[in-house]
């Protein structure tokens, strides 16, 4: 039996986050099926990277029984998830009183780390970060083009991550200047969001910030077109905006859009677009945010299982929390380093801006991990210009 | 004192007016018969006696007391019980079980209750029916229980609606019987709706005659059998031949 | 051949007989009376004629058809239909929609609007309020419509159970006025009444039921003279 | 179990007494046996289930309407408790008691007019107030100064094993607590089942008029059982915040869970003492395991097909739920064991 | 002004499309007595086949609706002759037999989640040629699909109405409704009945379908987003009465509308179940429904 590491994968693989649970978890596949076929970890005689699925329907009590399970059933030796920060709030708690490192790809609720647990790393932004970097980019290329944003609207679903994404918003347009002429919280599961939309008409802020999830970028882009409303900026917060569905259901509606993503498949990072390229040809699309996160997170892991050359958690645990990888460096296609501080949550995690043009998404900011002639589009063109 | 004291009671249902002016009075002991067309409003007045409905106007006194505007519940445990015309058994019970519901208006504990119910199902003949589920019972039967089932709250005034309907000129005897023994033995008075004759003119110490809400004649049974009023609106002129 | 023919028929609710080896049989042109105490099963019999029960062993014919255990509609379909207990009516449809209802078979629906027309005459109480909700009528109009519904069918065979129940004296009068106008227009009469005095006077024969056995039978008449039929349900 | 003869010890030989002796018996001592955590948690799951579903059968199942909102009030009991520890300090164990008291209030004030209402239409307003309860959540951040937090929740502080703020290091402690609070309600359960108040509670249910005529008020009986329900309903919230540590409003006073709760007593057979927790003990594992075994495969949401499919076929075949076969096969292994069934004679 | 007559319109369009989808719903409740729990399930399966064949054979949604209600119906029939009469049949003496609730309820999670499976979590919306032209009015924009909605709501209340009231199968099924012992004495099928009422039920649904489509997105749990809101509807129409429906639809549209427009939507929810409530207590029958229904 040499070798199989069983490493436990939480995601939300049934109810309405399913679908970004499924891509998550082909994020964490294509990696370990990488890294098994390429001899797996070498510093354990090759052992093989087993990935044991928990379903968490969404749910912090399932989350916390699959956690439990994960580790006392399968012997996992790191648990990776749990998307929804409710989930995994709760189980990390779990692996902490157990000892097993748990690996967050993606949930952003700050608290996740402020615990002060030892087995817990996030490798993603939290949503304070996320929220400094949005009205950041808004206010420095206002500056810059001098076509500077004064008022915004804030659109946002109101479950924890939309109210908290909009909490910061408001915070940090106060300290760079900004008037919020628009603070608009919705259900994401609405049959129609026009009222949000005639309101975007009504109060007509230059700047439209959106934290949403699929259902609600397609109604309110399709509304915005319709009725033909002219912001200078469209600026999403991954979720939603970042589904390859969102440009596949609005078509050109979707045209403009800026995106604060974590990451893209097209960064001016090659191995980055390889893994993509691969990756589409496997699943018949691009990778999205959450995916790429899962992947990498996924060699990070699997990096530190090697260079521990053992299996035992808390072996990982030190591994990982004096790890420091880099983009670029195998496994590593997120545009940003990995390097946990004292609270485990990665000193590099940043975003990047996207904007979707002709239908495409465009990595434009930075500009050092824009591919070359990706320009900036500001302010977005009224429909009668498009 | 009577036992019950109605004065000028009416009650509309948006323009109808089912009951307007009624009295009556029932002297302890008594038993008195309410006849009537049908949709004369006869089971309205019991509907307003036991509160299920509110009076428009009116007054009605049990044992002195004011009880219009009290609750259903609060006028049975003062003492008056009833039986519906549609009979409303609770039907995935047994007999003894919806008896015993009635029993325990009187007591608390679960075995007091059922002592009592036995009771109440021995004295109406019910007795070998009482683990029979209510659905399982035939509707005459069904009328019995329902006696039985207020008997249970034991009541000093009984408001029987149309409980002899659909039974033969035999059963309709027994049924006349075992009221005779309501009445000896357990001193109730009785207010009794019926469009059988024979009950009413055999069991009734008193008539009144109902049309339209209106109370159009009272007396012996003797004297309303008469009455040309209630020949032309109730009994038909075969009555009077008979 | 009579037009119905029950043979030996048992009839269960779950575990309890009702009905044992029950035979009956109705001619053409007949009235004939059921009568018995209360839970006799005279109900159970025409609800079972209805389909509306199993039947647990023997046979019921119909025109020389088997019609036991066929579903009520079928039964309809027949010819024989039924004029339940507690008239039954469709409380939030109009007189004119519960009578359209009537004829809701393949035999009556094409002469639907010629039958209408037929029992409006004989029922001209009803014609005034054919627009008047089933749930407002008055008991004894709620009887009437229920008849004109059951005649609206074209029935072949027409059962009535208990039709002067709860009924104010003048009314039962009506009833069974109604009876034999039935007759007049050739369809036979099954009738379950407790008024026994006035039915078997009203009939061509008779049955006693008895704890779910037929006792006796004969004419109307011998029936009314009968000692044991006297002492049981006349009261004599 | 009535009409026994024998005295003392010399019961215990009737299978009447050692039979359901016996069954504590194997609650109590389940997870010393059994144990692995897994199990353990997925055994508090049932149990925590059985709470909900014993506690809703008080109304859902006694009083015989169908309310579709507990949630409500085990979202009272979990936010009650949370607050209360977190703004002053106060142990959930002190905190739950007062979640069940404000429960028993928000159930009268809800309660009094809703049962005015019959059928579906009581239904579907229990579901309207416990849509209510969760937006008016959901849009509050704070109220006099209180942080409720809206629909970001809220974390309880953590203390580590901490059993006297109802924290503890290991699963085994919440197994016996709700396996305490379980026992209490079936047992309340089980004395109002044969008391004055069981019997106007079914009778209300099967026809309010007729009961109101026999001196019963149903609306306060029924208000009464509504009272017992949502105390021991926000109990069994409060132990959810101790348990999962973080509470939100979809997550505990949703409509998914209240349908839960009453989807689960159904089928386990609603209205009798023990339906609603059978019904728990059976779907709540088959959930997890199938959630276990059979999620992550390439079939996404195969393991709630499953569970759909399994509504679906126990109300074909036990519209009455399972309590009934149940209790069949209970009286006939007290037969075979020599002693008295209920339909013995 | 303009801007309040917006709100106005836009809420009683909406309401129209919310009355289409709880028709169904009030018609089954109607007659079988039980709230069906899979009501936004078959509503997604109606979206779902209206998206393939406009997809599929390049049609028009509303040209579609030839295909899809007829597809609908069959897919309620089915499912009453499989699924509910055989439990109905176990619980013939219940009014509303909780049973057929829960079975419903069986049913929303199963298919739903089959669909999961069969189709994936993907958002998928239909272009069309109108999907985001608008009728300008002044400064007001009413969106045509909306508008189109509206019209086919409106037909198939009235349609449906007239069936219901003046047709022999439409009269068999309000008896059936009303008393359906007495129903099968008159030589209705009562089975029958069910299952063409189921079907009709669910073929609305399929009108439903085909004008959801050009301005939503399909999903599995698509329907799902309509399932309370029609809870809501139907009781406020009176459960059983189809303009009712309809009339409850634009209630809920309107006060959704403006307290979309003076709150917020994450309000709005919570003002529509307040009004329920509130039309609960002062007409428990709601506005339509008969006393005795209630
Ligand atoms: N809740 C109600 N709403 C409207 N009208 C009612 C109501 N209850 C009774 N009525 C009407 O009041 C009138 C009197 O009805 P009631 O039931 O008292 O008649 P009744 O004398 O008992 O007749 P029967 O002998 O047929 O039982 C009828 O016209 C009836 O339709
Ligand atoms: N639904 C039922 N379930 C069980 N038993 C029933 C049911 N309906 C009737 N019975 C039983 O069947 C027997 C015959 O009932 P049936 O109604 O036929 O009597 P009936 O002769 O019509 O009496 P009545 O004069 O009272 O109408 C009775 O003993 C009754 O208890
Ligand atoms: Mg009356
Ligand atoms: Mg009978």
């Amino acid at each position: 039996q040499t070798g199989e590491i069983n490493v436990g994968i939480l995601l939300p693989l049934s109810g309405p986050a399913a679908p970004i649970g499924v891509n998550s978890l082909n994020g964490h596949k294509m990696a370990v099926e990488e890294i098994n076929a390429s001899g797996g970890i070498p510093t354990l005689d090759g052992a093989t990277i087993k990935l044991v699925v928990a379903d968490s329907g969404g749910d912090p009590k399932n989350g916390l029984t699959q956690a439990e399970r994960l580790i006392t059933q399968d012997n996992v030796v790191t648990i990776m998830g749990a998307f929804q920060s409710s989930v995994t709030y709760p189980s990390t708690q779990v692996a902490e009183k157990y000892e097993i490192p748990y690996i967050v790809p993606s949930s952003y609720k700050p608290e996740i780390t402020e615990r002060g647990f030892k087995y817990t790393f996030r490798l993603c932004l939290t949503t304070d970060l996320a929220g400094r970097e949005q009205i950041e980019f808004i206010d420095r290329m206002g500056k810059l083009s001098g076509k500077t944003v004064k008022t915004l609207g804030l659109l946002y679903e109101n479950s924890d991550w939309g109210v908290s994404s909009a909490a910061l918003w408001k915070k940090y347009a106060e300290k760079y200047g900004f008037e919020v002429v628009m603070d608009e919280a919705y259900p994401a599961n609405s049959a129609t969001l026009d009222p949000v939309v005639r309101k975007i008409k009504r109060h007509k802020p230059d700047a439209l910030l959106f934290a949403s999830y699929t259902s609600d970028a397609i109604l309110l882009a399709k509304g915005v077109a319709q009725q033909k409303i002219n912001p200078m900026v469209y600026m999403g917060t991954a979720g939603g905006h970042a589904d390859p569905v969102f440009i596949q259901n609005v078509k050109d509606a979707s045209n403009y859009y800026f995106d604060m993503a974590e990451t893209s498949p097209d960064i001016d990072l090659p191995i980055a677009r390889e893994t993509n390229a691969k990756y589409k040809k496997l699943y018949g699309e691009d990778m999205s945010d959450d995916c790429i996160k899962c992947y990498t997170a996924t060699y990070v892991l699997a990096k530190a299982i090697e260079i521990a050359g053992t299996t035992n958690p808390k072996d990982i645990r030190r591994v990982l929390a004096n790890i420091k990888m880099i983009p670029g460096q195998k496994g590593i296609i997120t545009p940003y380093g990995v390097e946990f501080d004292e609270k485990g949550q990665n000193k590099h995690a940043r975003g990047v801006f996207v904007q979707t043009l002709n239908q495409k998404r465009v990595v434009v900011y930075p500009s050092e991990l824009a591919l070359p002639g990706a320009n900036i589009v500001w302010p977005t063109p009224t429909w009668q210009e498009r | 004192m009577s036992v019950l004291e109605i004065q000028s009671l009416s009650k509309s249902f948006g323009g109808l007016m089912a009951v307007s002016k009624f009295d009556l009075t029932i002297e302890a002991g008594q038993t008195i018969g309410l006849i009537g067309p049908n949709g004369a409003g006869k089971t309205t007045i019991f509907n307003l006696i036991t509160g299920a409905y509110t009076p428009s106007e009116g007054t009605i006194r049990f044992e002195g007391q004011e009880i219009s505007g009290l609750k259903p519940w609060d006028i049975c445990l003062k003492g008056i019980g009833r039986t519906f015309q549609v009979v409303r058994p609770f039907l995935n019970r047994s007999v003894l079980y919806n008896v015993m519901v009635g029993a325990f208006s009187r007591c608390e504990s679960k075995a007091r209750a059922k002592a009592e119910a036995l009771d109440v199902l021995a004295f109406t003949g019910m007795l070998a029916k009482k683990d029979m589920p209510a659905k399982g019972l035939t509707i005459p039967d069904r009328k019995r229980l329902e006696i039985a089932r207020a008997l249970a709250t034991r009541p000093k005034l009984l408001l029987l609606d149309e409980v002899m309907a659909g039974l033969n000129d035999t059963e309709t005897r027994e049924a006349i019987e075992l009221v005779h023994r309501m009445l000896e033995e357990k001193k109730i008075a009785i207010l009794i709706i019926e469009h059988v004759m024979e009950v009413i003119m055999s069991l009734s110490d008193r008539i009144a005659v109902l049309h339209h809400g209106q109370k159009i004649a009272e007396g012996t049974p003797d004297q309303v059998a008469r009455d040309p009023k209630v020949i032309e609106a109730y009994l038909g002129d075969e009555y009077v031949a008979a | 051949m009579s037009l119905l023919e029950i043979n030996n028929i048992d009839v269960f609710y779950g575990q309890v007989q009702v009905l044992h080896d029950l035979s009956l049989s109705i001619d053409d042109d007949e009235i004939v009376v059921i009568i018995g105490a209360n839970s006799a099963g005279k109900s159970t019999l025409i609800r079972t004629l209805s389909g509306q029960n199993p039947v647990a062993a023997g046979h019921i014919r119909f025109g020389g058809q088997a019609i036991e255990n066929r579903p009520s509609h079928e039964i309809v379909e027949a010819g024989i239909v039924q004029i339940p207990e507690g008239r039954r009516l469709f409380p939030f449809m109009t007189v004119e929609e519960n009578l359209m209802l009537g004829a809701y078979n393949s035999r009556a629906m094409p002469e639907l609007k010629q039958t209408l027309q037929e029992v409006l005459e004989l029922f001209p109480r009803l014609a005034e309020r054919r627009h008047q909700l089933a749930r407002t009528m008055s008991g004894g109009e709620q009887q009437m419509v229920a008849i004109a519904r059951g005649l609206m069918a074209k029935p072949k065979l027409l059962m009535f159970d208990e039709p002067s129940l709860g009924l104010a004296p003048l009314l039962v009068k009506e009833v069974f006025n109604i009876i034999p106008k039935v007759r007049e227009q050739k369809i036979p009469v099954l009738l379950v009444e407790q008024n026994v005095k006035q039915s078997l006077a009203l009939c061509d024969r008779g049955y006693v039921l008895e704890n779910g056995r037929m006792v006796i039978q004969g004419s109307g008449e011998e029936l009314l003279r009968n000692k044991d039929i006297k002492k049981a349900y006349l009261g004599a | 179990m009535k009409d026994e003869p024998g005295v003392g010890l010399s019961r215990l030989k009737s299978p009447n007494w050692y039979l359901p002796i016996l069954m504590l018996v194997l609650l109590i001592g389940n997870p010393l046996v059994l144990d692995s955590t897994t199990y353990i948690q997925v055994s508090i799951l049932v149990l925590w289930y059985a709470c909900l579903t014993a506690s809703w059968n008080f109304v859902g199942g006694f009083a015989g309407v169908l309310p579709l909102g507990h949630a409500a009030f085990a979202g009272i009991g979990a936010y009650t408790s949370t607050l209360l520890f977190m703004n002053w300090g106060i142990t959930p164990w002190i905190g739950m008691l007062v979640g069940g008291v404000l429960a028993v209030l928000a159930a009268l004030v809800i309660g009094i007019p809703t049962f005015k209402l019959h059928g579906a239409y009581y239904a579907l307003s229990s579901i309207a107030v416990v849509e209510i309860i969760r937006i008016i959540t959901e849009n509050t951040q704070s109220i006099f100064g209180i942080q409720v937090n809206g629909t970001q929740g809220l974390l309880v502080p953590l203390k580590g094993h901490a059993p006297l703020y109802f924290q503890f290091g290991e699963k085994i402690y919440f197994y016996y607590i709700i396996l305490a609070i379980l026992i209490l309600i079936v047992t309340i359960a089980y004395k109002i089942n044969n008391s004055k108040l069981g019997y106007y509670l079914v009778a209300g249910g099967e026809d309010q008029e007729a009961a109101e005529s026999l001196g019963i008020n149903v609306t306060r009986c029924k208000l009464i059982a509504l009272s017992l329900s949502a105390f021991f309903t926000a109990i069994a919230g409060t132990f959810y915040a101790q348990l999962v540590l973080y509470i939100f409003p979809q997550g505990i006073m949703a409509l998914n869970l209240s349908f839960e709760i009453a989807f689960i007593a159904i089928i386990g057979g609603r209205g009798t003492l023990l339906g609603p927790v059978i019904g728990a003990m059976i779907l709540v594992p088959i959930g997890e395991i199938s959630r276990i075994y059979l999620s992550g495969s390439r079939f996404l949401g195969i393991h709630l097909m499953m569970y759909g499919a399994i509504i679906v076929v126990a109300m074909l075949y036990k519209p009455q739920g399972m309590m009934g076969s149940f209790e069949k096969w209970y009286w006939m292994l007290v037969d075979k064991l020599g002693g008295k069934s209920p339909n013995a004679g | 002004m303009e801007y309040f007559l917006e709100v106005l319109i836009n809420g009683v369009l909406t309401g129209g499309l919310y009355g289409v989808t709880a028709i169904g719903l009030t018609l089954i409740f109607g007659v079988i007595k039980v709230i069906n729990f899979a009501h936004g399930t078959y509503l997604m399966i109606a979206m779902y086949a209206a998206y393939g064949v406009c997809v599929g054979f390049g049609m028009d949604p509303y040209l579609s609706m030839i295909l899809i209600v007829p597809f609908s119906f069959a897919v309620g029939y089915v499912s009453q002759v499989v699924f509910v009469t055989p439990c109905l049949k176990a619980e013939k003496d219940v009014r509303e037999p909780v049973s057929v609730l829960l079975l419903t309820a069986g049913l929303w999670i199963f298919v739903n989640n089959l669909f999961l499976m069969l189709f994936g979590a993907n958002f998928r919306s239909l272009q069309t040629p109108y999907s985001g032209a608008v009728f300008e009015i002044g400064n007001m924009m009413i969106s045509r699909t909306l508008l189109y909605a509206f019209c086919f709501s409106v037909l198939t209340t009235a349609l449906l109405t007239v069936f219901l009231k003046k047709t022999n199968m439409g009269r068999a099924i309000r008896a059936v409704g009303q008393d359906r012992e007495a129903a099968g004495l008159m030589g209705i099928n009562i089975f029958k009945v069910y299952n063409v009422a189921f079907g009709i039920g669910i073929a609305t649904l399929g009108v439903a379908g085909a004008i959801i489509i050009p301005m939503f997105y399909v999903h599995p749990f698509a329907g799902d987003v309509y399932d309370m809101r029609d809870f809501v509807i139907v009781v406020l129409g009176g459960l059983g009465s189809v303009p009712g429906a309809l009339l409850g639809g634009i209630i809920v549209g309107v006060v959704e509308s403006f307290a979309g427009e003076y709150l917020n939507m994450s309000w709005a929810a919570g003002i529509i179940y307040i009004i329920f409530l509130l039309t609960l207590f002062l007409r428990p029958q709601g506005i339509f429904g008969f006393e005795k229904d209630s």
